[in-house]
């Protein structure tokens, strides 16, 4: 049914909007497509189930996750955005494809290639209005994701630092010659991406109690799409385009069948690609200056 | 006879702001003529305006009787027009014979020039012509240096002689003095002569006001986008306007 | 030669094939991450001319190769009016349509895949890769390999100079989905088997890292860059894993420390000039 | 003591040499100006002297501390500021954020709005926008807002990079007014022009650089009358008039 099907694609749609808006903040602020994003939300994902596996206290599990994140994400700045400043565009997103590749088999190594359950942290209680059914776990996963948004949101809007992120994003020399401090700077990025990414990657593993080693590609590509769809730079850009992205996914398994989902989504960024490149909010480029 | 550029009531602004307002000059075919103004005045515009970086506003831009008021960037050079960069654009990672055939490309543009295999043939007739250009810069000990490494000087004059092989009439020259030392800055001024020689008119935009005098009959001078004042450059230094302009009133 | 020297060697001649293929629209300062999208639409219809039509597959190889470069002139069209991060999305995008679509497509066998009948032996591979590299370096001869790396270097300027740069970019593009679809026709008559999930962005990313390993200002840093990535790991004596692992990180320390890839022109200078002088010496 | 000392420095661009051996000082409460055609390397030095470009050579000393391979936020942060060509105001913040963004390094949250206030009260046409995005402003609005944004970062010396560039006579007279007040107020300046003639009026200190060198330095009275000034920028100063 289709309210059903819409309160399930609002859910998926949530986490494709965290890692939209954790691709925003890189490629905003810092002209960084990083790939190593879809491996840090899948670092979410298993090394909480790993360390549940363990033993350890959930609440412990899902900080070791997020601190791992955090640390890669630093790794990744300092080999593959650090050299490649004024380079070719190309290198540093084939670098940052490095880490996602060396992430994903790492894992492998250690966990083998199938998909592993993920235990049922949430009680399994059901709301129920009229017809629909929404799980306590999906509904807790929507609120979370949301409140993120409008925290960081307000977070670049309305506080010292976000001005400090949003200067860097419209003119990084402007930005050094404001006395911003880059180097302090770019690191919290990257850790406040990677964060985003591995909630996302622990909110996936919580709603849908399985994880593997290559959750992050198909999650990770489709949040680049997202982006892409609302307009690259613009975080409720990312939002719309999460949502978007998510609803038409769960809509086409739904209605036409599970084979077509690649053909939507994908087909969905390609038009965008060619009717507004900007995506749906977002300005068009200037031409450059002689 | 028709002027080499003709410009009438040319305005551009950006985002509300006015580069360019009203403006109106020729460069007569084999008058040099130099542009001249504060910075920020708008020279570098014009140049723009002219080459179809960005299009205008309003008015008409005419190349040797040909408007090209609404004609793609790409075309442009196909009137006999061509311009050097303020910043040297060249291709850095192709060798300086390299930037040379890119520049000739108007004039060999057919898709069997663009398909011959001209790299296996040392004496092929465009290399051949491209490196004679060179030689006569005294440039040809760098032909085969990529260019990126090179030292601005001679950077700087690789940009001018890329722009003379286009085989251009009207040679737009963006500060081709700048940063150069004194013996470049002759050897410069020889070569210009040289271009004016063989009937190529040169529109200069150019600080150094001793090389300007040296070789331009005609001086334009803009301030905030308009032309402030015209003629001789003897003429118009002694232009209340312009002294304002650039040395600014000193009652405060 | 050995069965398993002859596997390795066929296996870079395909990688060698795609690297060109990307390598073409990258020298133009284009990124095609969809690259497996054009090797499947070659495969796929040239596969379909020979088991449904009985067709030659000398025949069908040209022409499934024709059609994923007629695609790539379409499609191209509209999606270079994008630059950097927009172009290789959409070409990203793009290959994951054409891959859901054979997926789907049940005429030539959907999720299953797709039994090829004819069958061309290692050395028509080896041929056909050869026949690439010689197009290439013929090419590399031409203005039009002059003007892919003008426009890259500065498009403005270039266009400034008269030069279509929207023709350029398109015709590279295309190209490069030719020479794909090439590839991938061949892959199809050799292995006797086509089925979409081979052709997955993974292929397509780690082609786009050969060519980006080997160097792209240079028509030899493809096919460098093939050789490193095919027989490299054949030497690393490794679970699979383990292989990957190692690999990726070698290509992140070796990106940090060389982002403009292992063939440089300044390199190539180099060696002919140290060759030049000692002939010269030894003369 | 000068407030701010720069001693022999140089600065090279790859092989180009932008800066070299320049010196100059700024004492407290002084305005110095540096002349100097299109080139001369007049806006690296100022960057140099913020720390946006490293020293090849030579050093450079702020309020009696070493700072020649600190930081530019360590240098903005002991009073140090640019106001930088071109005025890089950011237009996708708004007038508030704007000058906001000049008080990002200090933590006194009720200092910050009060002189905020302030400039508010000092620049009418900014309060009237303060809520807009900063690209609706006009080019005399912006320059004002680049100058209050410099402000509330506290200073002790600004820097200013061609300030006057593309404004109107009337903008001109107004800025000049500002730079003179703000130095009465206490504030040391360190000014860059090509509006030689209004540079000299108010500075107590001149300084020439021609091809990255101090061709001539003293002051601003003697400088004005020296025909060797307006031959570096009109060429040929004997067949004009003083």
């Amino acid at each position: 049914m289709l309210a059903q099907q819409i309160v399930n694609g609002l859910m998926l749609g949530a986490i494709y909007m965290l890692m939209a808006v954790a691709f925003t903040l890189a490629i905003g602020v810092l002209n960084f497509l990083n790939f190593s994003l879809p491996g840090l939300f899948m670092l979410g994902g298993m090394v909480a189930y790993g360390f549940i596996k363990l033993g350890w206290p959930t609440v412990f599990a899902f900080s070791a996750a997020l601190a791992a994140a955090a640390l890669v994400s630093l790794l990744v700045e300092r080999f593959a955005y650090r050299p490649m400043q004024g380079g070719d565009p190309e290198v540093p997103l084939v670098s940052s494809l490095g880490f996602l590749v060396l992430l994903e088999n790492l894992m492998l190594i250690y966990f083998g290639s199938d998909q592993q359950a993920f235990p049922a942290l949430v009680p399994d209680l059901n709301f129920r209005f009229g017809g629909l059914v929404i799980g306590i776990a999906q509904l807790g996963s929507l609120v979370l994701s949301v409140l993120l948004v409008l925290w960081l949101s307000w977070f670049l809007n309305s506080t010292a630092t976000g001005r400090c992120i949003r200067t860097v994003a419209e003119n990084r020399d402007t930005a050094v010659l404001m006395g911003v401090d880059t180097g302090r700077l770019v690191p919290m990025l990257f850790i406040a991406s990677a964060l985003l990414a591995a909630v996302a990657g622990l909110l996936f593993a919580v709603n849908y109690q399985q994880v593997s080693p290559f959750m992050g590609e198909g999650v990770g590509f489709k949040g680049v799409a997202a982006m892409i769809v609302g307009g690259m730079g613009s975080i409720w850009g990312a939002v719309l385009g999460g949502l978007l992205i998510g609803l038409a996914e769960v809509l086409s398994i739904s209605f036409i069948g599970a084979d077509v989902v690649n053909i939507t989504v994908y087909g969905l960024l390609l038009l965008i690609l060619i009717v507004r490149p900007q995506g749906l909010i977002g300005r068009p480029a200037t031409r450059e200056k002689l | 006879m028709t002027a080499a550029l003709s410009l009438k009531g040319i305005t551009k602004s950006f985002a509300g702001v006015h580069a360019i307002q009203n403006l109106s000059f020729e460069v007569p075919k084999g008058v040099t003529t130099a542009l001249i103004g504060p910075n920020g005045a708008g020279k570098t515009t014009v140049f723009n305006l002219v080459s179809g970086v960005y299009g205008v506003d309003a008015g008409t831009v005419t190349v040797n009787g040909v408007d090209v008021t609404h004609m793609p960037s790409r075309k442009r050079i196909t009137t006999g027009i061509a311009r050097s960069f303020q910043n040297i654009r060249l291709m850095s990672h192709l060798t300086v014979l390299e930037n040379m055939l890119v520049g000739q490309h108007v004039r060999n543009s057919s898709l069997g020039a663009l398909l011959t295999p001209y790299r296996l043939f040392p004496n092929h007739r465009w290399k051949v012509q491209a490196r004679e250009a060179l030689a006569e810069s005294g440039l040809e000990e760098w032909a085969d240096e990529t260019v990126g490494a090179l030292p601005y000087g001679v950077r700087k004059r690789i940009d001018l002689v890329r722009a003379t092989l286009a085989g251009a009439s009207l040679l737009m020259l963006d500060e081709p003095a700048a940063g150069l030392n004194p013996s470049e800055t002759n050897a410069l001024r020889d070569h210009l002569r040289t271009l004016m020689a063989k009937g190529i008119t040169l529109l200069v935009v150019e600080h150094d006001m001793h090389f300007v005098d040296s070789i331009c009959q005609n001086v334009v001078v803009l301030n905030f986008g308009e032309k402030i004042a015209e003629g001789p450059l003897s003429q118009v230094r002694q232009d209340p306007k312009v002294r304002e302009a650039y040395i600014g009133s000193e009652e405060a | 030669m050995s069965g398993y020297l002859t596997g390795v060697l066929v296996v870079l001649a395909f990688n060698v094939m795609a690297a060109y293929a990307v390598y073409l629209p990258l020298a133009a300062g284009q990124l095609n991450l969809g690259i497996a999208g054009f090797m499947a639409i070659g495969a796929y219809a040239s596969a379909f001319l020979t088991n449904e039509y009985q067709w030659s597959m000398w025949a069908a190889i040209p022409v499934g190769s024709a059609l994923a470069g007629l695609t790539g002139l379409l499609i191209g069209i509209p999606v270079l009016r994008t630059h950097g991060i927009y172009l290789a999305m959409a070409t990203f995008a793009l290959g994951q349509v054409i891959s859901a679509v054979f997926l789907n497509l049940e005429v030539v066998g959907g999720a299953a895949g797709y039994p090829v009948t004819d069958y061309v032996g290692p050395y028509g591979v080896f041929a056909a890769a050869i026949g690439v590299v010689l197009l290439m370096l013929y090419l590399s001869r031409t203005r039009f390999a002059l003007y892919l790396t003008a426009v890259k270097s500065d498009a403005t300027v270039a266009d400034l100079m008269g030069i279509s740069v929207r023709g350029i970019q398109v015709a590279a593009f295309a190209l490069g989905a030719a020479v794909a679809g090439f590839g991938g026709a061949f892959y199809a008559h050799h292995y006797n088997f086509v089925e979409a999930q081979h052709f997955n962005v993974l292929l397509s990313v780690f082609t786009v890292l050969y060519v980006l390993f080997g160097g792209t200002q240079t028509v030899w840093g493809p096919l460098v860059g093939a050789a490193f990535f095919t027989l490299a790991p054949e030497l690393l004596r490794a679970s699979d894993q383990w292989r990957y692992a190692l690999f990726a990180i070698f290509i992140i320390v070796f990106m940090a420390m060389r982002p403009q890839g292992l063939v440089t022109t300044s390199l190539l200078r180099f060696t002919r000039r140290r060759t030049a002088t000692e002939s010269e010496e030894a003369a | 003591m000068a407030l701010l000392d720069v001693s022999g420095i140089s600065v090279s661009y790859g092989r180009v040499n932008a800066l070299k051996d320049v010196s100059l000082q700024v004492k407290e409460g002084e305005i110095v100006t540096v002349l100097g055609a299109n080139g001369a390397g007049k806006s690296t030095l100022l960057k140099a002297i913020l720390g946006a470009v490293p020293l090849k050579s030579g050093g450079i000393t702020f309020a009696d501390r070493d700072m020649s391979r600190a930081a530019p936020h360590k240098r903005i942060g002991e009073g140090l500021v640019l106001v930088p060509e071109g005025r890089r105001i950011l237009i996708s913040l708004t007038v508030e954020e704007n000058l906001l963004l000049g008080a990002h390094m200090r933590r006194d949250s009720a200092a910050i709005g009060r002189e905020l206030e302030a400039i508010y009260a000092r620049f009418s046409n900014l309060a009237a926008r303060r809520n807009m995005l900063a690209s609706c402003l006009s080019g005399g609005e912006q320059q004002m807002l680049a100058i209050g944004r410099a402000m509330m970062a506290k200073p002790r010396l600004m820097m200013l990079d061609e300030p006057s560039l593309g404004l109107s006579p009337l903008f001109v007279q107004k800025l000049f007014e500002l730079i003179r007040e703000l130095n009465h107020e206490g504030l040391a300046v360190l000014l860059v022009e090509q509006n030689t003639g209004k540079a000299l009026s108010v500075a107590h200190h001149a300084t020439v650089l021609e091809l990255g060198r101090v061709t001539m330095a003293g002051d601003p009275k003697t400088l004005a009358d020296d025909p060797r000034l307006q031959a570096a920028y009109l060429g040929a100063g004997e067949d004009a008039p003083a």
